[in-house]
């Protein structure tokens, strides 16, 4: 069993805490992502899941046993480095066989599962190079296969990709999943790109300074954010939020206009300062509606985005598909497709989604 | 089977030639070995007495600090015959001695130098000067060396050696006593006073090869074997062990000669060169004083003694070796002239010169000497406050030495 | 010699796991410290702590049992001094004399090696030909013994030496250089530098390839003149480096002894006696030895270099905040 | 001066700042280069040619010829002056001012020339019995071997015990380390010179005097050493470390598989200095050795220095015999050197 | 006038041939971006026109006059670099009016342009700091005030932005629009990120392996690619292309599959290999059309990718709006929208297109 469970973990360097009493259950064979804004407490969550760094309070469970007082090496766990950290000095073949001399496999062993993990990951061909004859793409895979060959019960990534270009970012992200496809063990991967969090996860663990803000499928938190903060923080582009109040069961915004709400789906009081969200593609130009001065066009080829502000000064961002023929300068109207609003409490910025509706 | 650890440092083949006769004694005592420690003269000087001390010396070594290491060393008397070393090394054997009321007997003096004046001959020829005669003074070869100098165009007319012990050479016949009444030391009587002015005064007018003693500071040795050996100076003070080399170096580029030992102002009679060199001695330390004690009295026999003689070109400290006369192995004519010369002055030395020789702190004041001496050649300091220091340097050394 | 290390690097894994295992990551750190401490304990601390004892007794005895104790008498007659800044009023001249000659001698030895071997440094930062052959050409020396430096100076310098010679044979006048004071001092201050110039000169390249190629080129963009490159990037971004250099130079400077000792025995007279030599001289190669002396000398030299590098960090600190 | 300032300017040409540092360089080498190349030089000349005024770059030796009726040969000199001027004579010998001479063609007839009007002719000749010497005159591999035992294990010694420490001190985390970081830094401080004697007796209650292993523990942990490789492991990034112990190395194996090998820069560095230091170590040897037996190279080489005088010829051989070694191991080093301290440098 | 012109221009070091004739014209005011694949030679050309790199041949000319023997201070630029390599030990005020005392500029000048510059960047409040104390989009924007201060003609970028992460790329990227706006001064900036390439250029220069692909208006190199390499470059995800022959008129995929294409717009010969290209977003599943076997689905939230293999195995990347229900694994059938599709011969790479149609 390599499910992982945190009770109430908390980190304290000094007198600061940065990890502030964080529970959390992975399933075994979850796919679990953490992300949140930088200096959120993520690396160090998964530095005290893996033994190397002590933890403040709580427990560390692994498989069921509490494993608080051993060491990184006693855990069963690999850990895949944000900046790889491979033995520069040491051939590929080294790189991956390290970690099972350590164990004391026997020789053959060691041969036949380098070699097996090097074939999976395709650097057959690289097993007698150096870390710096590789390239960025390369090295994250011996950094994976360093990881993988000793196969472990739980995988832990900080930020594998952030140091590639783009274009072998998303050519690496599918090779994890297919990894985690293959090897079906528990993996728990931190990243702050919400892209990466959105196609690798089973569940997305989103952090906000030392706590956990929400914790589920990727697109429940896409589609049900629990508060304002996630919102904003899942999807790209950033959601866009018009501050309003409830009038007869609608919602005028600060800009004036009127919005209808889908009956019921909101605990609404009348009168509350709420926030409305809505992504940018769930809105479109037309006729008439809310009114926008373009300050700003994208396109990208593909699609395009509108850059500009509401009458009452509140930035918004619009999708549109194919290429727009919208200038910066324009004035247009917005409509907004209220079936995919999100209401937030001004005040507590939680979610005022009726639960089970 | 007893091996006996011998330190030794050389100038020339002394130590060498020792261990050939150290063979000889092994082949007639075969369980007992000598093994030759051949060190640099700095590790006699330096190490061997802290090693004494610390109770890590070897059994037996070859020592020029002749007083100063007494209190280390093995009385051989139980061991050896007794009126044979009295009679042949009478003098010599206070050196080793506490004082005037110790009998021991402690070392076998091994060399025996005396310091003296060479003459490059040639340079005196050319400027049709004639050697001043047996009774000359400082003053006359001062004299005649700068009148030699000038008319050759030599750089230098003399040079002594820059060691405290040379100094005594000049010292002495100006009347140096080295001692008071009571016999407690003191550098500054007025015949060491007077040295040290003509001294000061040669450096300072260039009759002195001031390089040699200018030229350094503390107590580092300097000699002028150099200047002499390139024909470039006149007259040089320096001792017997130069000897071998200048036969070797110089070859009939010049004649030279060793000149009788020059007199102090007053004139004959007061003529002395200053006795040194170095000897074998055993330590009181040795697991086997019996052997250490049989091996230098077999040293000390007249036939070996005489063969290490002969072959390390020294004069010898040995009465009945020196009656018989030395004959010198592989010298060269010149060479044993020289040699001659020098064991012809070993009687005129003046008994301030032995007593000197002899006393155990002697090399605090050799060292003293020079530093001083050196800071008024310079101009550090006066000749008056070099003397003042001297005193003060000498009791805090006597001092510290009780 | 790798098949040796790595079967003794096994072993010795061993019983370093179970320390490991007893004692945890922490605290195992002091036994990688431990072999490192054990010698610099007993052949650099207690000699140290013995020093203090040797300064507070008498006697030329080596044994420290039969020292007897004089209290701070040895202290005391070194600093019997009417006016320090003159010797001659000293009860120890020579030791003054050592410390003024010591203090003239870092304050020459400490720029002049900065300069040269800042200068060289820069020189073979930049893109020659056959670095590789002059950076181990200035590198050398520091190979060499002390007494053959000073032996093949000595050579040199010498009254009927190769300069005078080169001099000669240009028709030049000739110095006789080991006899005047000036002279000695500063060729002594010459070997120093020339001996040690090799060992800053490693250092301050190391420094100078460690500052970053970019800032060059965007204060190229920026149109500064070498001139301004210089003081304003280069000497600042070294200026860590130069700390160390500094601090190093200055520390191996008080203790330079062999090369200067073998090369003029101090002289003049005493014109390039160090400190150090000083401590030698009555400490070990005196007669009688001094060792009180000595010690009581060599504890002050060693207090007042403490405070001079504490000086030195807490100025160039400062200069690098301000 | 400006000019030299400044780092590669980029240009084709050269640049007359390039001029200057090429001038400068020059100098440089015939500085560093030039004294050793003389003490080389001159350890190939005879006792007489080093004591000769001037002094001459290359290594003289007086032409000697066999002449008929005489058993050994004679030097040969050329005559400056009266009416043989200008040939070469062969002397017998020379009594007072006038040398007696013959001919080679002609050795009958004996000549007599003015002392003065004649030269020494001489070619050059390397003396390399000042080196033979050596190999007769006592065991030099002997020394040799000691010397290189003391030498290598030192180093060994040092590079482990340099390097843990500065492992512990660069990459843990504990109290008391600052404590340590200073007293080795204060050790810094302290001439080794000044502490001979307590240091002796400390080495001889320890039972290591006339030991080899007295010369090479005592100074095996060096402030230097520990220093120089700190700095150097602090720019090893932590997480290197960090994966090592993901992969379950125990710490010591992390110490040796991971930290010796990523510093091997620096390692090199301390490896030179420390071979330099232990092979050119003198003063140290002389107190701490006792038999011949165990000398090193310095101390026989020392031995050439007698009371009164010393043999410079041997001297000066044997110096240039020291030297060679530890010019071969620089020479396998160097290209380290810039590098281990390029990356040390940096913090 | 700040017109740049490369002509020819080439660089080789030692043997290797890195530039191998670029023959460019960046006309005033415009913001000319340099894309291509790692290592094709974007920064060595930006660093031969800055003159911190010799040329090896060709001509460099701006404003009309041969600026080869300039050095990189006399020819007028300003240069950010992709590290920012700012003076470290200098504060944010010392970096900005470093190059202005270069020039000798008064002090009561340099105070005033250092001021404007920070206002206009928003630095103010950190003119004492060092670059240490800032965060990387501070440092950014402190490396653009450098550039700035010193007012060039021409503005050069080394991907400035690939250091910074995702959210904040995003905004500095609309902060170096609007400079550009504001100044209105030629740019040349290097990227590898098509987003910032199409979002910001007023020109894009696509580069591969030192020779210049292709160049001009973002949108013309998304619509009518000159060649299968700018096609494939321009555009993310990558554009899809599946091989076939004209057969009739119209085109003959491997898979069997005959698509139809508009008459007249391409020049087609019967019987030749060529090369179809079609966007992810110019396919829609349908009912019946292409088949695909789906292997991956990544959802984004408001947009969905699919992941398959034609039935000649080529990979086929498809762009669905919203949250697409489609699991890995299943059978689709793709309709192509052949309106916007590309014809490229397979044997030159070059695009079939009309001229003019
Ligand atoms: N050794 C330490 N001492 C004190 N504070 C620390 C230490 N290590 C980390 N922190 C603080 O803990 C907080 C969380 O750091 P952490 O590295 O976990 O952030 P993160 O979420 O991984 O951020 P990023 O996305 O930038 O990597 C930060 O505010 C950081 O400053
Ligand atoms: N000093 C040099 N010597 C030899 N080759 C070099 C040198 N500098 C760069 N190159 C080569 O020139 C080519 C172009 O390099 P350049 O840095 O311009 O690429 P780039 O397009 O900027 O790539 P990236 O996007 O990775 O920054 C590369 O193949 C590189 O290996
Ligand atoms: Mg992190
Ligand atoms: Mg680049």
């Amino acid at each position: 069993m390599s499910d992982l469970e945190l009770r109430g973990v908390t980190k304290a360097y000094g007198n600061v805490e940065v990890i502030k009493g964080i529970d959390l259950k992975v399933e075994d064979g979850d796919f679990c992502v953490f992300v949140g804004p930088s200096g959120c407490g993520k690396s160090t969550l998964l530095r005290m899941i893996s033994g190397l760094e002590p933890i403040s309070g709580g427990d560390v469970c692994i498989g069921g046993d509490v494993v608080n007082d051993l060491g990184p090496a006693d855990r069963g766990l690999a850990m895949v480095f944000q900046s790889y950290a491979l033995y520069p000095h040491m051939t590929v073949r080294q790189n991956l066989s390290f970690g099972l001399e350590n164990l004391r496999a026997s020789k053959a062993e060691i041969t036949e599962r380098v070699t097996a993990t090097a074939q999976m990951l395709q650097i057959e061909m690289l097993l007698d190079r150096r870390p710096k004859d590789l390239s960025g793409g390369q090295r994250q895979r011996v950094a994976i296969g360093r990881a993988v060959v000793r196969e472990p019960q739980i995988f832990l990534f900080d930020e594998p990709l952030s140091n590639l270009d783009a274009e072998l970012r998303v050519e690496m992200r599918g090779e994890i999943s297919r990894l985690h496809r293959r090897l079906n063990n528990t993996m728990i991967y931190v990243t702050h790109d919400q892209v990466e969090a959105m196609t690798m996860a089973d569940k997305i663990a989103v952090l906000r300074d030392g706590r956990l803000e929400q914790f589920g499928r990727p697109l429940d938190l896409y589609n049900t954010p629990d508060n304002i903060f996630v919102a904003g923080f899942i999807g790209s582009p950033k959601m866009n939020f018009f501050p309003g109040r409830v009038e007869a069961g609608g919602l005028r915004l600060e800009t004036g206009t009127v919005v209808a709400l889908p009956p019921g789906k909101f605990m609404l009081n009348e009168g509350e300062q709420v926030t409305l969200g809505i992504r940018p593609n769930g809105m479109q130009p037309a006729e008439t509606g809310l009114p926008l001065t373009v300050s700003g066009v994208e396109r990208l080829g593909g699609e395009s985005y509108l850059y500009g502000t509401a009458s009452d000064g509140t930035a918004v961002t619009v999708h549109c598909a194919g290429q727009t023929k919208i200038e910066p300068g324009t004035q247009i109207a917005l409509t907004l497709e209220t079936g995919e609003a999100h209401v937030f409490s001004t005040q507590s910025g939680q979610s005022l989604l009726r639960k089970g509706a | 089977e007893v091996q006996l650890r011998f330190e030794c440092a050389q100038d020339g083949n002394e130590c060498d030639t020792m261990m050939t006769i150290f063979k000889q004694f092994e082949a007639k005592h075969p369980d007992i070995k000598v093994k030759m420690d051949l060190v640099p003269y700095k590790a006699i000087l330096e190490n061997l007495p802290v090693d004494l001390a610390a109770g890590t010396g070897p059994d037996l070594a070859k020592v020029t600090d002749l007083g100063g290491l007494h209190k280390y060393y093995l009385d051989l008397s139980p061991y050896v015959e007794k009126t044979y070393w009295e009679d042949n090394f009478g003098k010599t054997l206070d050196w080793y001695r506490a004082g005037p009321q110790d009998k021991g007997i402690y070392g076998l003096q091994t060399q025996l130098t005396i310091t003296g004046a060479f003459v490059n001959k040639t340079l005196f020829d050319q400027a049709n000067v004639a050697l001043p005669g047996k009774d000359a003074t400082w003053d006359d070869w001062a004299k005649a060396s700068r009148e030699v100098a000038k008319a050759t165009g030599t750089r230098y007319p003399m040079a002594m050696d820059r060691s405290g012990h040379r100094f005594a050479g000049l010292a002495i016949p100006y009347g140096a006593t080295y001692f008071d009444a009571d016999g407690n030391p003191e550098l500054n009587d007025p015949g060491f006073a007077a040295a040290s002015k003509q001294f000061v005064a040669w450096n300072a007018d260039g009759t002195m090869d001031r390089n040699v003693w200018a030229g350094q500071g503390g107590t580092s040795y300097a000699d002028a074997t150099k200047e002499f050996v390139n024909g470039e100076l006149v007259f040089y003070y320096s001792g017997s062990w130069q000897i071998q080399k200048f036969a070797d170096q110089i070859g009939d580029a010049f004649d030279w000669e060793v000149v009788p030992a020059p007199c102090g102002p007053a004139g004959p009679g007061h003529c002395s060169g200053m006795p040194g060199g170095s000897g074998v001695v055993g330590f009181k330390s040795t697991k086997h004083p019996k052997e250490v004690a049989e091996l230098l009295n077999y040293l000390a026999q007249p036939d070996n003694y005489a063969m290490l003689e002969a072959k390390s070109l020294n004069i010898p400290a040995n009465a009945t070796v020196a009656k018989a006369g030395v004959k010198y192995e592989g010298a060269t004519p010149g060479a044993a002239k020289a040699l001659n010369a020098f064991s012809a002055q070993v009687p005129t030395i003046s008994p301030v010169g032995y007593a000197y020789q002899g006393y155990k702190n002697n090399r605090a004041m050799f060292n003293i000497t020079v530093t001083r001496l050196t800071q008024a050649i310079v101009g550090e300091l006066s000749l008056t406050e070099a003397l003042d220091r001297m005193s003060a340097d000498l009791k805090q050394a006597v001092n510290a030495a009780q | 010699m790798l098949s040796l290390i790595t079967p003794l690097m096994q072993i010795i894994e061993w019983p370093m796991r179970a320390l490991q295992r007893i004692l945890g990551p922490r605290k195992l750190a002091w036994v990688f410290l431990l072999p490192n401490l054990f010698l610099f304990g007993f052949f650099t601390f207690l000699p140290v702590i013995l020093n203090f004892f040797y300064a507070t007794t008498g006697s030329d005895h080596i044994l420290l049992e039969d020292r007897p104790y004089v209290g701070m008498r040895n202290f005391d007659e070194l600093m019997n001094c009417t006016s320090y800044l003159d010797p001659n009023s000293c009860q120890i001249d020579l030791f003054w004399r050592a410390v003024h000659n010591t203090l003239w001698f870092i304050v020459l030895q400490v720029g002049f090696m900065v300069f040269f071997s800042m200068t060289t440094a820069l020189i073979l930062n930049r893109k020659i030909r056959a670095r590789g052959f002059f950076r181990a050409v200035f590198f050398f020396p520091v190979l060499l013994s002390p007494v053959v430096v000073a032996l093949v100076w000595k050579w040199i310098l010498q009254d009927q030496g190769a300069l005078n010679a080169v001099l000669d044979h240009f028709g030049l006048q000739t110095v006789n250089w080991m006899l005047s004071p000036t002279w000695a001092f500063a060729w002594s201050v010459f070997i120093s530098v020339w001996f040690h110039m090799g060992f800053y000169t490693l250092i301050l390249l190391a420094g100078l390839q460690s500052i970053p190629r970019d800032v060059y080129e965007a204060a190229a963009m920026d149109a500064a003149s070498p001139w301004r490159v210089f003081r304003k990037i280069t000497l600042p971004l070294l200026m860590p480096t130069m700390v160390v250099v500094l601090v190093l130079s200055l520390i191996k400077g008080v203790q330079t002894f062999d090369e200067v000792y073998a090369f003029t025995g101090g002289g003049p007279g005493s014109a390039t006696t160090l400190v150090i030599q000083f401590i030698y001289q009555n400490g070990f190669a005196g007669a009688p030895r001094l060792f009180g002396l000595a010690s009581a000398a060599s504890i002050l030299v060693a207090i007042v270099l403490i405070a001079l590098t504490a000086v030195q960090l807490w100025i160039t600190r400062r200069n690098a905040n301000g | 001066m400006t000019a030299f300032l400044t780092r590669t300017r980029g240009r084709k040409r050269l640049h007359w700042t390039d001029w200057m540092a090429y001038a400068y360089l020059t100098l440089g080498v015939l500085l560093m280069f030039g004294p050793v190349l003389w003490l080389v030089l001159s350890s190939f000349k005879t006792e007489r040619e080093l004591q000769n005024y001037p002094p001459r770059l290359l290594p003289y030796v007086q032409k000697m010829e066999t002449v008929p009726g005489y058993d050994k040969p004679l030097p040969i000199y050329k005559v400056t002056a009266g009416p043989l001027a200008g040939q070469e004579v062969a002397q017998i010998r020379r009594i007072g001012l006038i040398s007696q001479v013959v001919k080679p063609s002609d050795p009958k007839t004996v000549l007599k020339v003015p002392f003065k009007d004649r030269k020494a002719v001489e070619h050059v000749a390397l003396a390399t019995s000042n080196y033979s010497k050596l190999f007769e005159r006592f065991n030099f591999f002997r020394f040799f071997y000691n010397s290189t035992f003391i030498t290598v294990m030192a180093t060994l010694i040092t590079l482990l015990v340099n390097s843990m420490a500065a492992f512990a001190l660069s990459k843990y985390q504990f109290r008391g380390r600052g404590l340590v970081m200073a007293l080795i830094i204060g050790t810094l401080m302290i001439p080794p010179t000044v502490v001979l004697v307590p240091l002796f007796l400390i080495v001889r209650d320890f039972g290591m005097i006339d030991s080899l292993w007295g010369v090479i523990i005592p100074g095996a942990a060096t402030p230097t050493g520990v220093f120089l490789l700190r700095q150097y492991m602090l720019t090893i990034p932590d997480e290197i470390l960090d994966a090592a112990r993901m992969d379950k190395a125990s710490e010591w194996k992390i110490y040796w598989r991971i930290i010796l090998p990523l510093s091997a820069p620096a390692i090199a560095v301390l490896a030179i200095l420390s071979i330099m230091w232990r092979w050119n170590d003198f003063l140290w040897p002389l107190i701490a050795l006792q038999k011949q037996e165990n000398f090193t190279l310095q101390l026989a080489l020392n031995s050439f220095r007698g009371e009164f005088t010393t043999d410079w010829a041997s001297l000066l051989a044997m110096t240039v015999l020291t030297l060679v070694p530890i010019v071969v191991v620089f020479a396998f080093l160097q290209k380290y050197i810039a590098t281990g301290i390029a990356s040390t440098g940096g913090k």
